[in-house]
């Protein structure tokens, strides 16, 4: 595939970019690992999805998103979330079901968000929230605000029926939205290639719906960061949506209950030497950043954590009158008189 | 005060809203360039431009998607789903995401949308295109359900639904477009949630909703003059929210209840409200409480069929003759 | 697109088989034109949907189906159904809602079946009968039966998620079936370009599928019966599934309801000269079948048309106890003891 | 006789029909390699190989489309929705394709196909995943639908559903999948439509199902220890059929009805049975008909929250105070 015109050159990159783009994969990676730990400790309940291994996809959207840009994603949302900007805290307190959650705890793990931070949901069902971002980027243009909406899903989320039903209406409507497909070869358990007629299951559909082929490196955040200034650029100007596969791969298990014993142990092998976290760092230091610079950052993240750790922990249970709050926009449940 | 029919009310209800309020648009299947199947939206894309009324692909889940995720974003949309029946293709965008995103993100997402559709049979449309399908939006915790009876409802239910800041599934019977009725030409707006009496009998209360409203009526005429028993009609408007003070207030006063309603017998709104009677009002019952309903099987077609599966007037006034 | 290896050379076909496409052309002709006279005598209830125009499509791959391969059509489903060998007066029977209609009325027009002849059944809510044709080939496929299931559908029906849903598992399991998409321009009463991403609805997304683009002249009947064949064949002999975009054009309205006011005069005009049955009565003329012969066929046509509308409009209503027939397999409608 | 959990169960009455009956397969989403992500069907793949148990895309539609086309053409499927939520991203199939096609065909087409799924709440899933959606299914005609409580049930009713020639939606109650208990080692198949009743209380009756029946039989006992309420537990096992006979003989006997559902409030299955018996069995009743559900919202995820909007024990056993 060739780099199309216009395609960030990730040689460009300022300081101030890398820095951000190391921070946001930083904070992902602990904040999900002490998700993790919690969760041993019998604190987090209920299900949750890590997306350790992933973490460039996220950070380079997010990097590359302008503060309102809208963004979808699903029940593997933390990193999303996160760059967004939502308060950690919050998205740490809501995995631990407490009132102070970002969702009070009525919402769980895997609907995290913060429309105060454009971050428009995680949706829990594959494949709804891909219509539901074209709905957002159909609003944006109406209004003229210049926002774009960023989609993020998985590959097993391209054989269902919305994928198709989305992508279709947003090139005909031209819309200000750009699909992301995180291809980590696994839906919960299954291989994408065993159900999947294609072999990639995002790029190779892209034609379906008049769009380019776009792969790119996930574990590459500088290429990821790359496309995807290009292609919300190119959304923002009025040149209709984008369809991106990144090809990456989850260090661990579908959900807490999976121990991913279904992969054969090469492919985990040569996934885990591409770390996208320890690509990035050694990078950074033959650019010529010090180890100091990025072992300060990695602290600071960790001060954070334990931060949202601690006050996560601290926090009552919600108070059982949520349970009647919020179903209507009069802040009630009542449906009759 | 016009006399419009209940089909063109649906188009002066939306047109109302679209000139107040620069948010609201309108998309759905065959509804612009052609004014819609059922012709329900003629003259909006002339009025309001193709960019406030516009055509969609046969993709019912981008179509509510895309609804769901405009009203998040700042518009105020109404989507239409061509016959009720067809909610079954987007069910999940409509009872997983719509219904409960603002539950789930405590209250961070708020969704005013319209999804309008055309509901119910005796049209001859068999099994696909005729259901009443009110029942399933009620049992959704998030959704408002309102099906009007008659024009000027139409209108103003309509006109409540858009300014309505939850979403709403707007449910329009077929089988009354062609029926016509007095609506006012001024700004029409009727609150939704409250229920309208007509009559005060003092025997029996027929309870029924949009189609089988004009039905009830017809029938507690003839039990009145031909049998000398005396309805009331109570015409729900909308299910969600229910106005269940009016209906408790007409069961006390008559001590029988009868629900008509055209959804499959199964857990209907009749069900529902029969059972909200025989929790709260027990002791006000003087005898059972009836159900009228379609039997549970899914529409015929033929004429004959549809006609006797569907409660009629005839099966309305029998039925409370025989029980009460 | 070239033509593939081994697609029936219409220049070989035998006269029985170019006198069988005839036959079964006018049969739909003629049987779509009563029913809309019997219309305009508001003999027909509810609504109901001509392919007149649309002939060939239904005549070529009846012609090329083996006597017990599924066939799932449309709402406008009286060709595909007739095709098949359906009774022509439990058809117009069934449209005017009588006791001896197909489904003794229980159905109507946008849902006739006639299983004794492998039609299984017109399918009314767009897009649905897409992946239960898969089943069917799915069954015919582990039960070694060597049915091959065609599964007919319009160009609207490329943007609903069910096509993509059943085209995919086809392909992943190589079932048996060969999908049809009749392309006639239009959904109702919206043209199919107006809300498509691509020209081609159908062939332009074979790729994503791993299947071939495959499109042909839907209004000649020749062309139709070759492509169905090869491809009916190439899935009996376990090649897989196949998408075939047919171009072709009705010439009246989409249901009773319509008039048709939509479409530019001269592209009606283009098309109503391209009228299937008459071309191919002309192909047969100058290929030296005899006029007489042809004149016969319709005859005979006609006679069959007129005595299903005698038998039709001589059949009482249904029986009201058939309401409550047939919800289950013991024959009855009981959901409680 | 062995113990098995609830889950065991499952595949123990997939594989018993599979033995039996060649035309049996199983499909669905990582239920074959993996054995499904809540380990309900290991084991099948390798005893009845990669044709007849079959791993499936993330498509629902296509699943259920897939099962009703090979139930129509000589197979007799179960196909798997993981959770009962996802039922909506193919209600199409299910309602309006399974559920009307052998009506709509006047009996043409059989459709001997099972569609299981595990429903309900209890584990912290949230709203999208923790639905009990029993009355969506009961709601449409043409739907049989079965919902055990034990271990032996999910077996035999599991057999008994293959085995049927109707369309059967087959609910599992993801909260019960670890509980265990003696299930028949040998052929065992339970009849669809027959409720069991625990119990001769003659005070009050209360109707469970599912989830539910545990629950409410910890409250009888509470009942009887602590209060001295006789009570008797109907386990209905399927809502459709519906074992009338044996809840009215039971309403018959108490004269007090309380249904404990686990759906939310609107609409559900406690709605219909009280409605039935307010109009059948109305002068056998001694008080109000209560129906114990979850309130009528989208399910919180937060284990508190959780816990306080499914009816527990507790509920049940206060509600029955309080009204008995
Ligand atoms: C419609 C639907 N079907 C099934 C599921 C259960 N499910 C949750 S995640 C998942 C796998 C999704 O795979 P993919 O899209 O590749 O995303 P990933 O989990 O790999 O990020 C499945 C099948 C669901 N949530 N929704
Ligand atoms: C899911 C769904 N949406 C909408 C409709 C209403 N509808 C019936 S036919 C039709 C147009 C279908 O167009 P196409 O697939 O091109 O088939 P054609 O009618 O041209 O044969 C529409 C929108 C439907 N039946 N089902
Ligand atoms: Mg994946
Ligand atoms: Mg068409």
């Amino acid at each position: 595939m060739e780099r199309p015109e216009g395609w960030a050159d990730e040689a460009k990159l300022d300081e101030t970019t890398r820095l951000d783009l190391y921070r946001k994969q930083s904070a992902i990676r602990q904040f999900e690992q002490r998700a993790y730990d919690l969760f041993l400790q019998n604190l987090v309940k209920g299900t949750s999805h890590l997306s350790l291994g992933q973490e460039a996809v996220a950070a380079g959207f997010g990097a590359a998103m302008r503060y309102d840009d809208f963004s979808f994603c699903t029940y593997r949302g933390h990193a999303h979330t996160l760059v967004r900007g939502a308060s950690m805290t919050g998205l740490m307190a809501e995995l631990l079901g407490r009132s102070n959650g970002i969702l009070a705890g009525k919402g769980g793990s895997m609907h995290l968000t913060s429309t105060e931070h454009y971050a428009m949901g995680s949706y829990a069902i594959v494949g709804a929230h891909l219509p539901i971002a074209a709905g957002a980027a159909w609003a944006a243009q109406e209004r003229g605000t210049g926002q774009v909406a960023v989609c993020f899903f998985g590959d097993g989320t391209t054989n269902i029926g919305a994928f198709h039903e989305a992508i279709n209406l947003a090139t005909v409507w031209k819309l200000p939205v750009v699909f992301v497909c995180e291809n980590n070869l696994y839906m919960e358990y299954t291989p994408i290639s065993s159900v999947t007629a294609v072999e990639h299951p995002a790029a190779q559909r892209a034609a379906a719906y008049g769009l380019e082929p776009l792969i790119v490196d996930g574990n590459d955040v500088d290429e990821v960061y790359g496309i995807a200034t290009t292609y919300i650029e190119r959304a923002r100007a009025g040149e209709g949506p984008a369809l991106i596969e990144a090809k990456t791969y989850r260090k661990g298990g579908h959900s807490r209950a999976d121990p991913a014993k279904y992969r054969p142990p090469e492919e985990v092998e040569s996934w885990l030497a591409r770390d996208p976290i320890d690509l990035y760092r050694a990078r950074l230091l033959e650019l010529g950043f010090e180890a100091a610079v990025l072992d300060d950052i990695d602290a600071q993240v960790l001060v954070e954590v334990n931060r949202a750790t601690e006050e996560a922990k601290a926090a009552p249970p919600p108070s059982k009158d949520l349970i009647y709050t919020d179903v209507w926009a009069d802040g009630g449940s009542q449906w009759r008189n | 005060m016009a006399e419009l029919t209940y089909r063109d009310a649906v188009a002066a209800g939306i047109a109302q809203e679209m000139r107040r309020d620069d948010n609201v648009y309108f998309i759905g299947e065959d509804v612009a360039a052609a004014g819609g199947v059922f012709k329900t939206t003629g003259g909006l894309l002339e009025t309001f431009g193709p960019r406030r009324v516009r055509d969609t692909p046969i993709s019912e889940e981008a179509i509510v998607g895309a609804v769901m995720g405009a009203a998040m974003a700042g518009l105020r949309p109404v989507g239409e789903v061509m016959f009720s029946d067809f909610f079954a293709t987007c069910w999940d965008i409509v009872a997983n995401q719509v219904a409960k995103t603002r539950y789930m993100t405590n209250g961070q997402v708020t969704l005013p949308l319209v999804l309008r559709s055309a509901n119910g049979g005796g049209l001859r449309f068999g099994a696909q295109h005729s259901q009443a399908v009110e029942n399933w939006a009620m049992a959704i915790p998030g959704l408002k359900v309102v099906a009007p009876s008659t024009p000027a409802d139409v209108k103003g239910l309509l006109a409540a639904s858009i300014r309505d800041d939850d979403p709403v599934v707007f449910l329009e019977a077929k089988s009354l477009y062609a029926t016509k009725g007095e609506v006012p030409d001024d700004e029409h707006v009727e609150p939704l949630g409250r229920a309208v009496v007509h009559g005060d009998g003092d025997d029996v209360v027929l309870i029924a909703l949009a189609s089988m409203v004009p039905k009830a009526l017809e029938a507690a005429q003839r039990l009145r003059v031909e049998h000398d028993i005396g309805c009331r009609v109570v015409d729900l408007r909308s299910l969600v929210p229910l106005d269940m003070s009016t209906i408790l207030e007409a069961v006390g006063a008559t001590g029988r209840v009868f629900t008509v309603e055209e959804n499959p017998r199964l857990c209907g709104w009749g069900a529902e409200i029969s059972s909200i009677v025989a929790e709260e009002a027990f002791y006000d019952l003087d005898g059972p409480i009836v159900r009228i309903t379609t039997p549970h099987v899914p529409l015929p077609a033929a004429e004959t069929l549809e006609d006797e599966a569907i409660p009629s007037v005839e099966r309305i006034v029998d039925t409370v003759v025989k029980e009460q």
